[in-house]
């Protein structure tokens, strides 16, 4: 992390400077196009050399935490490392100068990723198909909530339009209901962090669509009574959603389609290690039980003997259709190809593993060191629920603020403040591939951090201190939007 | 182990801190009638030098042939730069800045990144990106629906000659929350979409026309005419557009008297490699009195505790995390380091440079247009100018003709036969900067030939 | 630059940690191999996972300053801006993967580019032939100088073992005279900076067998005399080496073989823009008048009608011989070779302008700021000397202080101390690629610094303090060294 | 102007800070008889895009052969990770470390590696790399004339089996300074050295002995014997190892009773890249009282003035900069990115990492030696031990079978007869890690039609 201060890059644009060598070689104005269309004005774009601009996006980058920088225990994210490998094969020359509409025959070798990564989702989930289109996770739940819609269709049972979500679930599923035209219904958690299976019983019926599930769920913890639910729900007619984020927890130790769940997005970024890109791009790929089948998004990757091909609408004449122009984010999907095949059955068996045992060891550390599980009474899945309420009674030290102040510390937070359910909550994440040592330096930081909210109650409100930045005020960046950069008017 | 730092003796410790006796113990919850014992529908582990073997040869079976495909991806030029920094391990291996003392490198990235497309676009204001250009028109249409408080229909117009995969994509996303696209006929001399067009739609609640300009054919639109129209009858407009074309073209906030209301388009032009279809990034900027009913994540300059200036995520009571049911989408994850190498790119561009991978792209596409309608049996289909992409119409059926081709390493075109099978048959070229004469004569020249084996044949 | 601190690797090391999916397959023990031959105990290598490697270095580099996040005006040393390209396409995998005694079937394209380099080379130098093996500047001036001595050799001409140095020059130059089995003799250089030429001409002899030099010279400025320089040393029966350390001064003004010079070297990690790593890789192109190049290093490119091939002792009986084990930092090579295609004629030209006018405007705004040049008369040449004796007689804050302030400031240091015969010196050299903006940022923080000085001379001699150490205790570093990592005794 | 930020208004300001009229007037102290008014011998400048099409026009000309070439330079698997971090620009685009405030992460990066050299090689110190083994080899010629004060001679005694390039840049290089390279011959039947070999210099003043080991023939040496031989006759030992190998050997600090005096190799195998033969980096590490006659870089550990550890530049007085004509060498620029990757490549591999690659190297070449020793005519050249290298003697041409191999993309190995005319027939081959079952397979298959063909012809 630098502290140097960056200037906006328009800042250092001046007329007439460029990086020349980069432009291509110019053409005659293109008489051709009616004066009437043609810009007047041109954009605002910055005029710099090309050191002006590999300097400026450098100095910009170092001022990012990051998992090649950082421990970055960000609950619900499953920040583990990011194989250099997956990056370097993903962009051979030939992968990125593929044409997405190239005929099959310049792209065997691409499609044989795909089908084989398509066979080992199925593989590792227990479902009977898979696409890969989606783009991320939340784009995955819409493809999913859109086949249980259609399925339920197909079947003329056209009054299911509610979709369950328990209390702790990510705001995409709630989101994900209403963008397919459904009500999103909650479901209340108990106060073991299981589903409350009375209220659940209650609440299905004729109008039930599904129910969205994370299992472990966001609180940490797996939802033993599973197979009851999926009995409840199934009875009434509703269909399972299975919300892959926390894949991670249960690779190689249960599957979700195992668990009676009809349809199923995977976080490839997040469980097959993709990296996040500062916000993207992901990859949401879903599985699905046969029944579903019929109505996976397009396109699909399709064997025929040795050849691949696509497989569209006039193969799946059932599918819900498309959800972007081309075959969702092919590179992210060869970066997860080529992360499975490396860590192939037993590494990845290995992941649910090592993920359990780090987010176990570090709950048991931090409560020996005095914090507050939120389920004390549970077995940690791949992550964990402190609460700092009694914290913030005693010292007015907020989670967020302990959050702020362990930036100070070298360490990234962990998710604050989700789920909602649970009050100052931090949501930790240390995923398999971070040290023990690691994890002991952050217990050392919290437990440090501790004593300072005791002590010297400002500092940690204060955090942090050593970053480019102060805290930000994020209410007038709200009633004040500043979100673009102006010239000044001379 | 693979990707796993522990020791035995790591492993030992840990689980006598944690009280247990093995790792299986913590798995104990898990009922165990659902327990399975292992993943055998997946390949053994392969080292990274077998991996690296078995792509390389992979990717070298796919080969590099010449390509004359658009249709939605075009090849450019990118600055080695640009991927340089984007793959840099703090770039690439963030996560969406939600600390945003911690993450000041990216979120100012985006500030400059909104800044920039809202100039491009003509427009106030910009989100971090979206999925893609098709799932961009989606979520434009479910905006304007939110946006347009006075329309009802929820329907929304849509010419033929939008890319098919947008129209498609619209359609599966929002169609779901009941919205109705309908489709408007295209001029078939012209390939555009004539003002006329919306004369039946005169007096109806319309919410929005869509105009893709330059559209799925290449060619442009009365985009002044079709935007007062619209206005005029009540809707939104909406506007599609590649990045490239408007250093050239009237950006959309200027089409007509009022401008567009939302813009959308792929940016995958913008320094994103062609590679299959993605990653790549859908852009969308607005008015911004429009700018709290878009979807997806927006970045805000504010000041800190010291009063310094830095960036953050804002106006997140838009965003599923805080409004769940009632966001204006479910997107969370977007294509961050997509826009992070289109920042890249687009600064090392400017306005100057951008505007000459425009221009030196639709002339060279002209040149190869000039070139092959001089072949018998080829002449252009429609009469109406074109930006950087055009398609030509033949008296032969186009798919041997491009399979003989593809044989000698060229793509030579989409085979336009499956969108508009009232076309005939007819072929979408595109040539870019990246295309040199010898290229432009080299498939002009194994067109021909083809054309005549096929013809023999 | 981050001052997070960072661990040694080895104190991450644990015992059975490891890249596992990086290293190959196992194999049987090697029972071939004689017992009294295998090694014991194993060598003292870190055991850390991918994620630390990648985590330590990745921070490591931020440890550091560079072109790419720092202005860097180091004097003699031509930080300029590495174009990217020249990175991105020398290391293409087919250019990586070729084996250096691949047969030249399988090399025309490498070569194709190593000859045209040569030829490039040969132009822009006035040059009569090159050779490109030298691995960087000392390289070539070793391979210079032995030519020089093989020359003289072949006439039998075997008095010649001295070798005249300005006091100015670099200390390659007299190291190399020692290392080619020759004397250096000192040339005094004039209060205008220019070679004292009396006094060369009284030291020319039979003896002499050459004179190095480099023009301009490393005092920023111009050799006005360097025809008669020439002329006397020939006269005298030497020869005329030229270090190519400062051609990117020149580049298109004025070539060293019109000036009279027999053979030269080149920095291609300087005037030609490959990076220089930290340390390393250079390339020490070697240029030569048409009497030396029989004596040219092996191997060089040569070409039959369109065939590219190897030249070895067996083509150049006379050569000197070969300097390294295959052929020179090739990698280098063909960055250099990218650079001076995407620079074409007129870029290169231009190279020598801007450099030229970016070190006269920083000198000309240093001086209207106060601060003293060690040749106020003279032009500066692409760099120039400050002297700062005034302000380390006025507030004992000597050239050192201002160095390690400027690194506060976010500046790289100039060269300090070099050249040896200006007191309190700081060498700086601006180079092409810079801005306007930068320069006059630069300017600025001299004269905080130059403020602090007068004002706060124990900030200035305390520096620095935001990096990620303070100033180092070099005496301590070579009384007591400390050169190797050793596991603490339990 | 390509890579020049200049506009027009900053020329302009910019010569009136100076007072000079143009930019030419910048250089009126060059005599005006010397100037030249352009650079025709150089051809037009190319933009990025066009030298990225022909360079990689030209790299695939070259082809990605399997090869099977040794002889100094090894092809061994590189972690993605090892360049992906090295070509970081602060690492990349750093000068020497001379501020070391400011180039921590340089100066750790190579006390780390001074320490992997070290306990690699058994000796207590390292420097920061030289050009290449063979230079490297000359840097140590050199250094044990200094080095043994009591040898008067100058006499280094060179086997015939040390990599004949070695040899010849030894001479060319310490050659200058009237060293004297003398030449052993091997043993016939073993390719070694034998000790025997040594007696003819009893009781004669002798600087040093150098031992490769393995030998140029992938030949073990009598190391032990060897070194004790030499010290016992009053020479120091320089031993010239591949670092590879001594994952699996004996480390020269361990040779005899009181092991090499200095040591030296190529560190190329260490995850450097092929490259032609270059950037490559030459390592060289010693006992502690040699430390002060060792040329090139070194590191120390020390403390700053807040007493906090630290990294600098030290043993300064070696050098050249410093010492000027009394240094111990010329160097100064080194090949630091490359020792930087080596130690990238280090840390990924670890002791037991690096054990596999030479373990399995080693299987691999001895497979391959059984395989093609099964074919009529060919068989082992010695009969010695050797690592992950093997000649082969033939009873054909070498020339032509090479020609025909590589004629389908097999780099056969190298023909030794250059080199080595009284060997005869004989072929330098070796297979590394990266080399698979089928390829080994491959390679013989197509020797054996080689062997047939070129006897047919
Ligand atoms: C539990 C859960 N569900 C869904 C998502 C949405 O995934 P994405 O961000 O890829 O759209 C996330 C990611 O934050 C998540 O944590
Ligand atoms: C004037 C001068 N001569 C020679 C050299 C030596 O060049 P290199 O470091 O490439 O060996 C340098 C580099 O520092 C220099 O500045």
């Amino acid at each position: 992390m630098t502290n140097a201060a960056e200037q906006i890059i328009f800042e250092r644009s001046r007329p007439g400077r460029g990086a020349y060598s980069q432009w291509p070689e110019d053409s005659e104005p293109p008489d051709d196009l009616p004066p009437a269309l043609r810009r007047g004005r041109p954009p605002l774009l910055p005029e710099v050399s090309e050191l002006d601009a590999v300097r400026h996006f450098t100095r910009l980058s170092q001022r990012n935490f990051s998992i090649d920088t950082h421990f970055y225990p960000l609950g619900s994210c499953t920040m583990k490392y990011n194989p250099k490998a997956c990056n370097t094969y993903a962009m051979l020359p030939e992968f990125l100068g593929r044409h997405p509409l190239a005929p099959v025959s310049h792209g065997q070798g691409f499609l044989a990723c795909m089908y084989e990564l398509q066979e080992m989702l199925k593989a590792v989930t227990g479902m009977q198909a898979v696409s890969l289109s989606p783009m991320a996770g939340a784009h995955g739940e819409f493809a999913g909530v859109a086949m249980i819609r259609a399925y339920h269709a197909a079947r003329d049972d056209l009054a299911r339009d509610e979709i369950l979500v328990p209390a702790a679930a990510h705001g995409t599923n709630p989101a994900t209901a209403t963008m397919c035209g459904c009500v999103a219904r909650e479901i209340p958690v108990g106060p073991d962090g299981d589903v409350d299976v009375a209220a659940l019983r209650a609440a299905v019926g004729p109008t039930t669509a599904g129910i969205m599930l994370t299992n472990p769920s966001t609180l940490g913890v797996f939802e033993r009574r599973i197979e009851e639910v999926a009995r409840i729900v199934h009875e009434a007619g509703g269909l399972l959603y299975y919300d892959g984020a926390n894949l991670n927890a249960i690779l190689g130790k249960v599957r979700p389609g195992d668990m009676g769940f009809d349809v199923i997005h995977m976080n490839l970024h997040k469980t097959f290690s993709t990296p996040h890109g500062g916000g993207g791009p992901g990859a949401g790929a879903v599985g699905v039980s046969r029944r579903l089948a019929p109505f996976l998004p397009v396109p699909i990757v399709g064997r025929e003997g040795e050849r691949y091909r696509w497989l569209d609408e006039r193969d799946l004449p059932q599918s819900i259709g498309r959800l972007s122009a081309f075959m969702g984010n092919a590179g992210v999907l060869l970066r997860a190809y080529v992360y499975m095949r490396m860590l192939g059955r037993e590494g990845l068996a290995r992941v649910g593993e090592f993920a359990t045992l780090n987010a176990n060891y570090l709950l048991a550390r931090l409560r020996q060191a005095g914090f507050d599980a939120a389920y004390p009474q549970r077995r940690a899945s791949h992550e964990f629920i402190l609460t700092l309420k009694r914290q913030a009674r005693e010292f007015e030290v907020t989670a967020m603020d302990f959050a702020k102040r362990l930036l100070d510390y070298g360490y990234h937070a962990p998710t604050t403040y989700f789920p909602l359910l649970v009050p100052e909550c931090l949501l930790i994440e240390p995923t398999e591939t971070e040290s023990r040592e690691t994890l002991d330096g952050f217990v050392e930081a919290m437990v440090q951090i501790g004593r300072e909210a005791e002590t010297r109650a400002d500092l940690v409100k204060g955090a942090p201190h050593t970053l480019p930045v102060r805290r930000l005020d994020d209410v007038r960046a709200a009633r004040h939007p500043d979100l673009t950069w102006k010239p000044a008017v001379p | 182990m693979p990707f796993i730092p522990h020791t035995e003796e790591d492993v030992r410790q840990m689980l006598e801190a944690i009280g247990a006796q093995s790792i299986e113990e913590l798995f104990d919850e898990i009922p165990a009638t659902l327990r399975i014992r292992g993943l055998d529908g997946v390949p053994e582990a392969m080292r990274e030098q077998e991996i690296g073997r078995l792509m390389t040869a992979r990717a070298h079976a796919d080969g590099r042939p010449l390509s004359f495909l658009g249709g939605g991806a075009y090849e450019h030029h990118i600055p080695a730069a640009v991927w340089a920094i984007a793959t840099r391990g703090e770039f690439y291996s963030a996560y969406t800045p939600y600390q945003a003392e911690a993450s000041q490198g990216t979120l100012q990235a985006i500030y400059e990144f909104q800044t920039m497309m809202a100039s491009l676009t003509g427009m106030q204001v910009s989100n971090a990106s979206l999925y893609d250009g098709a799932s961009a028109l989606a979520e434009a249409a479910l905006m304007a629906v939110r946006a347009h408080r006075r329309s009802k229909s929820q329907r929304i117009l849509v010419p033929a000659n939008v890319h098919p995969h947008y129209r498609q994509t619209a359609v599966t996303t929002a169609g779901q929350q009941g919205l109705k696209f309908e489709s408007l006929p295209y001029d078939p001399r012209g390939g555009h979409l004539a003002a006329e067009g919306l004369v039946p739609y005169a007096g109806q609640d319309v919410t929005a026309l869509v105009i893709q300009h330059p559209n799925v054919f290449g060619v442009l639109e009365d985009v002044d005419a079709l935007t007062d129209r619209a206005h005029a009858q009540g809707a939104l407009v909406i506007a599609v557009v590649n990045p490239t074309s408007l250093a050239l073209l009237k950006p959309p906030g200027e089409w007509g008297t009022e401008g567009a209301d939302i813009v959308v388009g792929e940016g995958q032009p913008l320094g994103v490699p062609l590679s299959s279809g993605g990653p790549y990034f859908g852009f969308m900027t607005t008015r911004t009195e429009y700018a709290r009913q878009m979807p997806g994540r927006i970045v805000g300059r504010t000041v800190d505790l010291a009063g310094h200036a830095g960036f953050t995520l804002t106006l997140q009571a838009r965003e599923q995390h805080i409004r769940r049911g009632k966001a204006t989408s479910n997107i969370c994850t977007n294509q961050g380091l997509m826009m992070t190498a289109a920042t890249i790119y687009l600064s090392m561009m400017g306005p100057q440079g951008l505007a000459r991978v425009a221009r030196t792209s639709h002339a060279r596409t002209r040149d190869l247009v000039a070139a092959l309608a001089r072949l018998p049996g080829v002449r252009p289909a429609f009469d109406r100018p074109f930006f950087h992409e055009a398609v030509l119409r033949l008296e032969q059926p186009v798919g041997p003709l491009l399979e003989q081709l593809a044989a000698g390493d060229i793509l030579g075109g989409l085979d336009l036969g499956a969108w508009y099978p009232e076309l005939g048959s007819s072929l979408l070229v595109c040539a870019t900067e990246t295309k040199s004469d010898t290229d432009l004569e080299r498939y002009a020249g194994a067109f021909s030939t083809a054309l005549s084996a096929v013809r023999a044949a």
